[in-house]
């Protein structure tokens, strides 16, 4: 058991991947040399070479359309966008091309790769460097969609996301990457689909995601003074998506509040408030409640964007009124 | 460097059962029997016989809904791919594909892209795997003139060129988009040639409608490639005989062009020159019929099989089979 | 009060904003002198000359991109995807740069812009060639969606679109451009952010969009005779939403079903369901439905297009089950 | 052809305000006044003063989030500048864009973008509404070297050049991207230049780091737009001094490249060369001082700006002010 950052947890992962099988390759801008712009892969390029850490140029639409390429011949390749905004720059080719590739031959073609990006606000990088777009990836047939919350979480997933044999987007999150946590040594390998509870409570669960983890738990902490009893669902993936977790929960609880930080509209929480308000109906004894950023751009000045994004009190506030 | 008549036999072959297939294809397009739309590339076969001939079993072709021609060459089953057509059962992507995105990935067949310029940097990556893995395979990318507009176009054939990628890019320049001439959007006369320099890529124009032709500029860059000197960037000049897609007359091409270019039909340029070098027309007539009885028996095995199972409507969207995103 | 079909009902409402404004131009793929790929741009080259209508290179970053610092230098320009499904090819520039402009300069640039393009399934066209993508572009704040349903409302939205001063995606249903309908005489310009009660009814809300709304009406008359009274919403469009109208009816109907051409996940129903789970919720008197394409491509062969989009059958009997 | 002594001066008085103001940035940025991220054009002040000056009033400059030096030196109030990049109230886009974002549209200064490549087509498409209303102006867009890679940058400049827009598009070629150097990505020597044929342009290069020689190139360029004789491509070499953003200390370039460059300081050479043609060596330092003044005013104003107040966070989505979507 080590602790380590969620930053280095993402080389871990890689690494341990790399290290077994050397069909996963690395593609992206500055991931080589450099070691990312976010520092997630360095040491990858000193450790396993020019051919199997490479540099791009600034080319989004040749990245992703290379490692769907590559995919198709013998590779599991991994390739970062160093943003996640920059997915809408090769959207066509994440959507159109790798998402249905697949169905559209009839199951001939299998795409085993990775796309790797940093996701989120709370930097102050204004708002072409700042969304939260786990729901963009969420909306496609085709894709899984994975969010780690947790540097163990990191590194499992990540190794689970290169193993699988359907591409997957997994979204980093920028405002964790400094964040520390225990990882167990030796090889981990999580499981996709799968949510974690990570708080237990008895009157209303809480479904949250990547950094709203830390924010649910935190204001679940505080709604405990408050004689509410929170229990936090970690989702971890969207896609295979843990429904009976959710469902459990919900049964047990009997009241549903979602913290999303992607802005309002057709965001996950939606998802999971619709599967609840259909399936979960009859178990229900209030309002479903979504706590999201408002459907606005976010702004860069920090006081702006605290405002923006789901806050502890928030969250707090929200829960606290739908269990009146 | 004389070549084979044996090859030269299979270019004419492979011209022939294209353009019996695609007529056809138009024929049970006009009978509603082939639904949706479809893209021929009657007119443009030299390009696709002069590539597809000489490619070794594990290359890989990438092409376009215009692509029915470089499928077939490839060795997909026409049956297969007239029930894609059709979207009948015994289509080669199960009905799911469609007319624009015909794949047999068994032949090296890896898929007809239907958004322009997607499949660029798809074919890129192929060959990236190729070089990595050190298979000698080289991968041929087919697209049109008005494909190297868009920024996928430019992104590609750089990154190949960086990369000394084994990728062959072949822009068939037929001098039309959909309805829309390609003089009209680009500032240089020729879309693909002409932008070859910005990659350190050499100059390559051949006639398209030449399958001798093609084939010698084909084989030049296939070793080229498989000599690990990167790829290559080839503008063929053709014509496609009929609209840009269903029932598209055409009406925006001149008379005199539409006229010229068909007395330049590539399989007859080619039936000609193999006759007036000797070979006997009989061969050649056997050939045309073999492959009209191809295409016979492909449209009657497609005609009586079923449409797709509706079951498989809920199938491959994962490599487990399926298609379920939760538990 | 002509008869009119919604390909010629394009056309009409075109001429009339170029009409009145000669800062309105049109420019696309084979818009001018081809009269556009399905027909619904013919007249206008002749009418208003080359100036105004201009065919584009295949290049649609540079198609939006270009209305968009045309907007921002005294035009309204009007710019044609060909199929919805190419938004993903320009997408950074509807999503990061039209929709975001004005909020991140603080309000200093206008963009009235509008992006129109061809939607939707059933036409046998595949994957790549089909999808209904309202849903992509509801999640993006800063942008107005518009899908409207009746040849009426295709002149009326066109003209509002275009005059609104904020940019609006126009979804331009393929399997509806055939169908007729009566549209009044003279200028029409309607208002965006209205749904309209398409069918009156007491026991079942069914909300729907675009070709779906014929879907729904159809099944709406079914269930009539099963004894079931339906009223049929007719969203038209996303942004701005007519939650008014929807929760008015719920609180009538006391049941919700959405009809959605999109794929299953983070869908325009899901919004539509979580606001009525969340404001509505003491109204409803069983669990909210959507009636979706499932989650995966859409495959090529009629038989099975016909299985993936919601049909008259499938809404029946999902509304009848629902009513048990 | 001589610029007159006022446009010079002008020059070196809008190279020498954007070097104090960017070094102020970086000291605010060190001192956590300056939050998020921030992107330094020290080294690059000539080419934005080069073009800047002999813009006219309505011209329209796009750049990117290196955008300081152009939004500074088309007009824009440094305090408002200067806000902006600390996130406080009195920010030129009232606290919501940032450093990557500045803009005044009513200098001209049309915005910064920060997805590179975007604002290509954007520029082109000013440049369309310029032509088609019969304005006289011009679209100037500034970019990157490591830019010419992506497909936006093909797309705007093939059909800036087919629609004749009086658009000229700037590259500064400062041989990196962030921490990958261009040389790296690209088959050519030069990422601008040597792409220009293939959208029938001239290979324009000019010396980045001489202020002088940027003016000359801009002045014909802007001459060639308002005759309408089309679009320019023109490749400024120059270098950043600092680190590609924030505190990036720049450790993978070479020592003496980094000395070489620092000898090359567009603003030594333009001082000295203006007091060895006669301009008074006090006249420099006034304008040195006058713009150090105006660096420490801006500062200060901004220290005592508020942070913007909660309610803008729900204003300017869209026309009516607000930003509700549901009624
Ligand atoms: C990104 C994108 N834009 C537009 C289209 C619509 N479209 C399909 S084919 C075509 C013309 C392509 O012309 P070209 O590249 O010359 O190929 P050709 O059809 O002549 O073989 C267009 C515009 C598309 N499929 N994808
Ligand atoms: C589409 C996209 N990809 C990647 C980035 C991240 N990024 C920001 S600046 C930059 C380097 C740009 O290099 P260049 O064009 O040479 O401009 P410079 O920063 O040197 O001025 C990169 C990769 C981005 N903003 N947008
Ligand atoms: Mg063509
Ligand atoms: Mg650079």
């Amino acid at each position: 058991m080590a602790e380590l950052s969620y930053r280095d947890a993402v080389a871990r992962g890689l690494a341990q991947e790399m290290e077994r099988d050397e069909t996963v390759v690395l593609i992206g801008e500055d991931v080589a040399k450099a070691g990312g712009v976010f520092k997630t892969t360095v040491g990858l390029y000193e450790q396993f070479g020019p051919k199997r850490v490479r540099d791009t140029p600034i080319s989004e639409e040749a990245i992703t359309g290379m490692i769907m390429g590559a995919a198709m011949n013998g590779l599991r390749p991994v390739g970062e966008l160093m943003f996640s905004d920059f997915l809408a720059t090769c959207w066509d080719i994440v959507t159109n091309q790798i998402a249905k590739t697949r169905y559209m031959t009839g199951g001939q073609v299998e795409l085993p790769l990775v796309i790797r990006t940093a996701n989120g606000g709370g930097s102050r990088f204004g708002g072409q460097h700042s969304q939260s777009l786990e729901n963009w990836a969420m909306a496609v047939p085709g894709l899984k969609v994975v969010a780690p919350s947790t540097p163990a979480d990191v590194v499992g997933l990540m190794a689970a996301a290169i193993r699988d044999p359907d591409p997957v987007v997994v979204f980093e999150h920028k405002k964790l990457f400094a964040i520390k946590g225990d990882v167990p040594d030796g090889e981990l390998v999580d499981t996709l689909g799968t949510a974690r509870i990570v708080r237990e409570g008895t009157d209303v669960t809480i479904v949250a995601l990547a950094a709203m983890v830390h924010t649910a738990v935190e204001a679940a902490e505080m709604l405990g003074g408050l004689g509410i009893s929170a229990e936090v669902i970690d989702l971890r993936s969207l896609v295979p998506l843990d429904t009976r977790a959710i469902l459990q929960s919900v049964a047990k609880t009997t009241r549903l509040a979602t913290v999303e930080e992607n802005p309002r509209l057709v965001g996950w929480g939606a998802e999971i408030a619709s599967i609840v308000a259909e399936e979960a109906f009859w178990d229900l004894d209030g309002p479903i409640v979504r706590i999201t950023t408002p459907h606005i751009p976010l702004p860069a000045a920090g006081e702006l964007e605290d405002l923006a994004i789901p806050s502890v009190d928030r969250v707090v506030d929200a829960v606290t009124a739908m269990s009146r | 460097m004389e070549t084979a008549v044996e090859t030269r036999l299979a270019m004419y072959e492979g011209m022939v059962r294209a353009r019996y297939f695609e007529k056809r294809a138009y024929d049970l397009f006009m009978q509603g029997l082939v639904k949706g739309t479809t893209h021929l590339g009657l007119g443009q076969e030299a390009v696709a016989a002069g590539f597809a001939v000489p490619m070794k079993p594990d290359d890989m072709t990438y092409c376009t809904y215009r692509g029915h021609n470089h499928t077939l060459l490839r060795g997909a089953p026409m049956d297969d791919l007239m029930g894609e057509l059709m979207g009948r059962s015994n289509g080669i992507c199960a009905g799911k594909g469609g007319s624009m995105h015909l794949t047999d990935v068994t032949k090296g067949a890896m898929g007809s892209y239907a958004i322009v310029g997607a499949h660029l940097p798809v074919a890129a990556g192929a060959a990236w795997a190729a070089q990595y893995r050190g298979t000698d395979q080289v991968s041929v990318c087919f697209f049109g003139d008005g494909t190297t507009n868009i920024g996928a176009f430019h992104e590609a054939v750089n990154m190949a060129a960086v990369w000394d990628l084994p990728v062959i890019f072949v822009c068939e320049n037929n001098l039309y988009m959909e309805y829309t001439a390609i003089g009209d959007v680009i500032a240089v006369e020729h879309p693909a040639a002409d932008r070859a320099s910005a990659y350190g890529l050499d100059r390559i124009i051949v006639d398209g409608n030449d399958a001798d032709a093609v084939y010698e500029v084909a084989v030049a860059s296939y070793e080229r490639a498989r000599a690990g000197e990167g790829p290559s960037l080839i503008e063929a000049l053709t014509y496609r005989h009929k609209g840009h897609s269903r029932a598209d007359p055409g009406k925006y091409r001149p008379d005199a062009e539409v006229e010229e270019w068909l007395r330049r039909d590539p399989i007859d340029i080619y039936r000609e020159r193999l006759t007036s070098q000797g070979v006997a027309p009989g061969t050649l007539d056997a050939i045309e019929a073999a492959a009209l009885a191809e295409v016979d028996a492909a449209t009657e095995a497609s005609k009586n099989s079923p449409p797709p199972d509706p079951s498989i409507l809920m199938t491959d969207v994962w490599a487990d089979g399926g298609s379920s995103w939760r538990n």
